[in-house]
């Protein structure tokens, strides 16, 4: 397995970068803010992403995607977080569209994922019910009805809850609460009966909502994935995107690096430039050992989503690796961005201090860097 | 020394003139919208406060040491120590917050001119006049003394251009005690003057500072052509340096209390499920008798035994200072060591409250995890204000442990 | 509780500190070392000790001891710990003379603790069995026979083993492998039947010994303290031996400290001195931090051994802070220590590599920081 | 490029010739004893490894590319990679370790007189003569150029007085290279020597360095009044510190490529429960399923997931650098946290192995067990050899992030 770039990645890559600093500066997620948006992304913005083809970059092209796998999307997240691009990338196509895609019966795929490449259907993954991302322990109920199932319960930190279409909501058919058996999925409407979505306001200005299900009656077509043994697909999925995750991280991660070493080389205190104090400079060394460490953890695993003969553990191990090393290294490099600017970087007009909050919600997303270690230790067996 | 049964008088007259005066209100704890600043446009949510400070200020008990002959109390020390024990008896709240108090009443005290505390004292004994502080520029950070808003002598007046930032509350101010150059062509600290002026003054703007973690009492403060009258200037011509570092010291005393007392787990005196960073890990997680995390745990275990230890080095520092057992060296240290323990703790406590602490306003979030939230982005400054942590490193490293300092081979 | 040294203490720790500058330096361990001294003690060393009175520092006048208190004993191993002396303080006055002082009775009292402040008597406390510190779990037995016990099994990590007279071995007369009740402490006379002990050589070159026990046949008079009901005694008397052993760790890691900060003021490189660099000023300061907040956890934490008022929960919820805080800044300034002298601090021949062996063993000894981290949340409910 | 065929035939040739060759014994993994250094004072513990490089020198495959005129193989770099795949084929052992193949000959043969070239390099391919490097000094550290070992010639001699350490096997070698000062008025770079002297001229002593690990191929090399020939002056006079930098780079990717290795988990092959820090972790505390210290587990897992990472970031940087991308450089990054894991690794090999990983020597510690405490000891080495951390993060600083240089300032 090869850790650089195609050619056609790094092309990719390219045009991404010119497209996000040309279109999508830090400034569109601000005014987003400021407006107190009802969306919450930017809708032109999102348009164009449609029409350079961002929606279908992993999707294959039986289902009308551009089949050009996780390195492809992986590059596109990775310079939209260079300027923390807020959009339905990660909710709809990274997260929900590969829920369909591993998950969903022929019929599902072919009727959904077009839809998804072509901007018509928005998604969101309900997972989490609690403020710890704990995927096995799920509450939530579907239990057997005459022509389905009816759900009950509460989701929280649902990414895009309040823009999505459909939902995919993550319940339990069987099996006490912690149980990986019992897990099944299921796609909800958005506008179903009983269905209550609440958006949650975070501090890192990207959409979240709370999701309340109240006698939600469903179809069994709704169904994704076999009853009550869903849970194998559902980590996958959640490996994928807690990979593109990391991605985005590491785009954001490097923006702020960036933005912090330009400062250190044009600021002067005490007649020097403070890009001139060693106690800076070595930890400008180290921030930026870490960071390419967090490239290549990220490039492992992203490939390894393309590469069909890596098994779903070695795609386990390596997303946790991923996820524990940019969480890790997202809340040092920007507590330290933040440091070394001063007091401009605890101003709100300075951009600085997005970064800090976004990196500390992308940290929680789909479990913390003490989650993976964990996880990793039980993975290697220790 | 006074006599005893001199102070025991004294005693019995306060606790008695408290007793009469003091208002019911104005004996139950602080709230924080019923603070009294003071000035011009004071407000007075509670209308007894407004009696509270009028009548200690006519006794000059807002001051209780200062002279008499300026407005202040003129008691001796050992009358202010009983004056404040039965205020604390009563719980009584403080008449009065003011930097005019705090910060500038004393260094006018030792360095005004008669005139100068004439003017000035009794205003800020009565709450009168509010002052904001003019020190940090947007370009001058650590390097105070390379501050560069001008000060131009034009007749009996100096005009002055320039900006401040920083200046807490400025938008409330009626007044401020500024640092300005009025000579650029010697060493940066030798060109510097301390002088006072109205906000008021055509050419005074103000703009609040929005930080990252919402609203403030900071602001810039901007200055075009604004006219100080020159009589204002305190401690003479170019020799406001002087004036800054014993204003200076005033300050970090007080910020070293805050970074002390977020230290030690006191989140003022609030008592929620968040004042443990242990108790709210299990809460957040559904835990009973252990936090189920084990790195979490073992990351607050360390954070707690530290702050423990750090607790024990803060009143080892503060007896080893009262015997006088060497120099007091470490205050750098708890200043630099108190913030950096804040900051963990709120670290901690946002892994604690996973996506709860990840709000910003509205529904979804109750008010102390808003407030975790807000109060772990502010702790980011924590680590800035009253000089950074690597100014406090390089202190510690050259006053404490005398290590040569290489800036100095630099700037020669 | 104050902080600060009495007048008292503060004259025996100026008189500790001479004697030790004048008469015990480092070399006095090398030579040990080098010779492969049977003893691994400067016998002359421990005379002069006794005649200044350190054996009896800690013990009540009654048993003909000094009643200096643990402050007082303290800063005497503050002050050996500036230079690493090995002597029977640890072993024998530290944990020896305090179990017989909180366990034993009075005629046990009466006839050994005077033989302790002589230097007749050194002795050894027999408690781990496995690599790693946790004192409840005691598998050596210990079986009633007609007129005594009857003691096997094996111990490790016994410090002075082959040298003390009378071993304070903890056994097990009855409950499971980890119970805390039916635990019991016995004193073995180091030539009994059956009692064999080897030498081992440690790193840093201190006395430790490993010892086995086969049908060892004592009286019921060596019964220390009540037949397994042993625990909590033996905790008080762990607790005493990791604050002493946290107070000697201090006196080592400050002195590497100065002998550091001195090679920083007089180390030219690149025309500089290396003092100078920012770098190692931050790393200077930060570990001037951690000491200091070191002194003050042994302060606080020897002083409540004297405070007749303070419980045993205080005391050890104190010892637990000065050890894991001790173990944890002790690596750090040792290795900090080795790296700023770059490769002289490397040869055998300097001594800054002694003080990084030193505090290794003594982190590991009567529980590391981990160990002592996890003992702090458990005896705070968290 | 050479033609295929003509490649083919060599392979073939090779082949047979290793096959009729290459005794039986030296077809077995290398042991540490029977590593052949060659030299004057050489031991051959296994006869059959005097034979072996006996024939290989006679081909001059010890050297395999280097020219024949000075007895190398004379091999294209083709040819070369075919001998060493064949070789790797039977196992075959490398006959000869040398500082004389891997540092010095590469600059001799770029900087030296044919003279020179003649008289030294036939004895460094045949393996009769050992040499040692003499480059540190007590009192120069990081900072090479302050050397202080001078050379003053007479006559047709250079006098040389000073001392060197770190001179690995100085105590075994036949001759040296080394740094000294031919001129003391010029900055400090330009007034350096390179220069080969024989290690048995009167005036030259050695003396071990012992460790704090134990036992090390280190000395101190001493110089009093030694003579050498200028002739044996290496590059022209006071030319030296080109040559030396030449012969650090070969040095230095030697060093990073030790790093590397003890990054990725290989502790030399050997097979023990130490090979794993979290095997050792659940073996010395007797757990089953998952290590029983939690504090201890998370630490390990962070470790583990760090080693991956840098594993992947150093083939990723194999591949760039193969592809061109960019310039090369992590290599900085990489020597400085490969060490930092291999120190952090026998950290938490210690605290995994508790009380046995405290031993010295003697009963009551396995063999494995004394080696981890040694290598514990001898890890510490890794952060400072080579280019200390200190200067790797000034370098990433400076070259690789285009920060300042405030040295700079100071010196000028």
């Amino acid at each position: 397995m090869s850790l650089v770039l195609s050619e056609d990645q790094q092309l990719l890559k390219d045009s991404a970068k010119a497209f996000v600093d040309q279109n999508a500066p830090v400034s569109v997620l601000r005014g987003l803010r400021d407006s107190k948006d009802d969306k919450g992304y930017d809708q032109n913005l999102w348009r164009q992403m449609l029409e350079l083809g961002w929606a279908g970059m992993a999707i294959p092209e039986a289902y009308g995607g551009f089949e050009f796998g996780y390195g492809g999307l992986g590059v596109v997240l990775e310079e939209s977080g260079r300027t923390l691009v807020s959009s339905p990338l990660i909710a709809t196509v990274l997260l929900g569209a590969s829920a369909i895609n591993e998950l969903g019966s022929e019929e599902q795929k072919s009727e959904l994922l077009p839809q998804v490449v072509s901007g018509e259907l928005l998604l969101a993954l309900a997972i989490d019910e609690k403020p710890h991302h704990r995927p096995n322990r799920i509450e939530t109920s579907a239990v057997k009805a005459d022509e389905g199932y009816v759900l009950n319960g509460c989701k929280t930190f649902v990414l895009d809850g309040h823009v999505a279409n459909k939902l995919i909501v993550v319940a339990r058919t069987s099996g006490a609460i912690d149980d990986e058996e019992g897990i099944s999925l299921f796609l909800v409407d958005a506008d179903a009966d009983g269905v209550s979505i609440n958006r949650s306001w975070m501090v890192d200005s990207r959409n979240s909502a709370m999701l309340s299900l109240n006698d939600v009656k469903v179809g069994s077509d709704s169904l994704l994935g076999a009853e009550g043994n869903a849970y194998q697909g559902l980590t996958r999925v959640l490996d994928i995107g807690r990979i593109g995750v990391a991605a985005e991280m590491l785009g954001s991660m490097q923006q702020a690096f960036d933005i912090t070493l330009d400062y250190l080389k044009q600021r002067e205190q005490f007649g020097v430039l403070i890009g001139s104090f060693q106690g800076l400079q070595h930890r400008a060394a180290e921030m930026y050992s870490e960071i390419e460490l967090c490239k290549s953890a990220v490039r492992a695993a992203l490939f390894a989503l393309d590469d069909t003969e890596k098994t779903d553990a070695q795609v386990a191990e390596l997303a946790s690796i991923a996820k524990a090393k940019l969480s890790e290294v997202a809340t040092l490099v920007s507590n330290e961005a933040v440091q070394m600017h001063g007091g401009i970087g605890m101003t709100d007009e300075y951009d600085i201090g997005f970064y800090m909050k976004r990196a500390r919600v992308a940290s929680a997303f789909l479990g913390d860097a003490l989650f993976h270690r964990d996880r990793y230790a039980s993975l290697n067996g220790f | 020394m006074q006599a005893i049964a001199q102070l025991e008088d004294f005693r019995q007259e306060t606790r008695a003139w408290l007793e009469a005066n003091c208002p019911a209100s104005m004996r139950t704890p602080m709230v924080d919208a019923e603070v009294v600043w003071g000035g011009r446009k004071a407000t007075f949510v509670n209308p007894e406060s407004k009696i509270w400070l009028e009548r200690m200020a006519e006794k000059g008990w807002t001051t209780p040491t200062w002279p008499t002959e300026y407005g202040g109390g003129g008691l001796s020390k050992e009358e202010s120590i009983i004056l404040s024990q039965e205020m604390a008896r009563i719980n009584a709240r403080p008449p009065l917050n003011s930097f005019g108090i705090s910060m500038l009443g004393p260094v006018l005290l030792e360095s005004g001119t008669h005139e100068q505390k004439m003017e000035h004292i009794p205003k800020i004994v009565r709450g009168e006049i509010r002052w904001c502080q003019g020190y940090s520029e947007p370009g001058s950070g650590s390097d105070l003394a390379s501050l560069n808003t001008k000060a131009v002598l034009d007749g009996d007046e100096y005009v002055i251009n320039g900006s401040k930032v920083w200046t807490s509350y400025a938008d409330k101010a009626d007044w401020i005690f500024c640092l300005v150059r009025t000579d650029s062509e010697v060493p940066k600290h030798a060109g510097i003057s301390f002088i006072l002026f109205d906000m008021d003054t055509p050419g005074v703007t103000t703009k609040p500072i929005q930080l990252i973690s919402g609203m403030s009492p900071f602001c810039e403060t901007f200055f075009d052509n604004a006219r100080a009258k020159a009589s204002n200037l305190v401690g003479g011509l170019n020799n406001g340096w002087a004036i800054a570092k014993r204003l200076l010291q005033h300050e970090r005393t007080m910020i070293s209390g805050f970074g002390l007392a977020g230290s030690q787990g006191d989140r003022g005196g609030t008592t929620s499920t968040m004042d443990s960073v242990e108790r709210a890990a299990m809460h957040y997680r559904g835990d009973t008798d252990k936090i189920s995390d084990p790195g979490l745990r073992d990351e607050i275990a360390q954070f707690k035994i530290d702050s423990a230890a750090f607790a024990l080095t803060s009143q080892r520092s503060l007896e080893e200072s009262k015997q006088g057992q060497g120099p007091n060296a470490t205050s750098s240290m708890l200043k630099n060591y108190g913030c950096e323990l804040n900051k963990r703790r709120y670290e901690l406590l946002l892994s604690s409250l996973g996506s709860q602490a990840l709000g910003w306003e509205g529904e979804g979030f109750a008010n102390d995890e808003i407030a975790v939230t807000r109060e772990w982005l502010r702790s980011k400054a924590n680590s800035i204000e009253g000089g950074t942590s690597e100014v406090q490193l390089n202190v510690i490293a050259k006053r404490v442990l005398g290590l040569p300092d290489m800036l100095s081979l630099v700037q020669k």
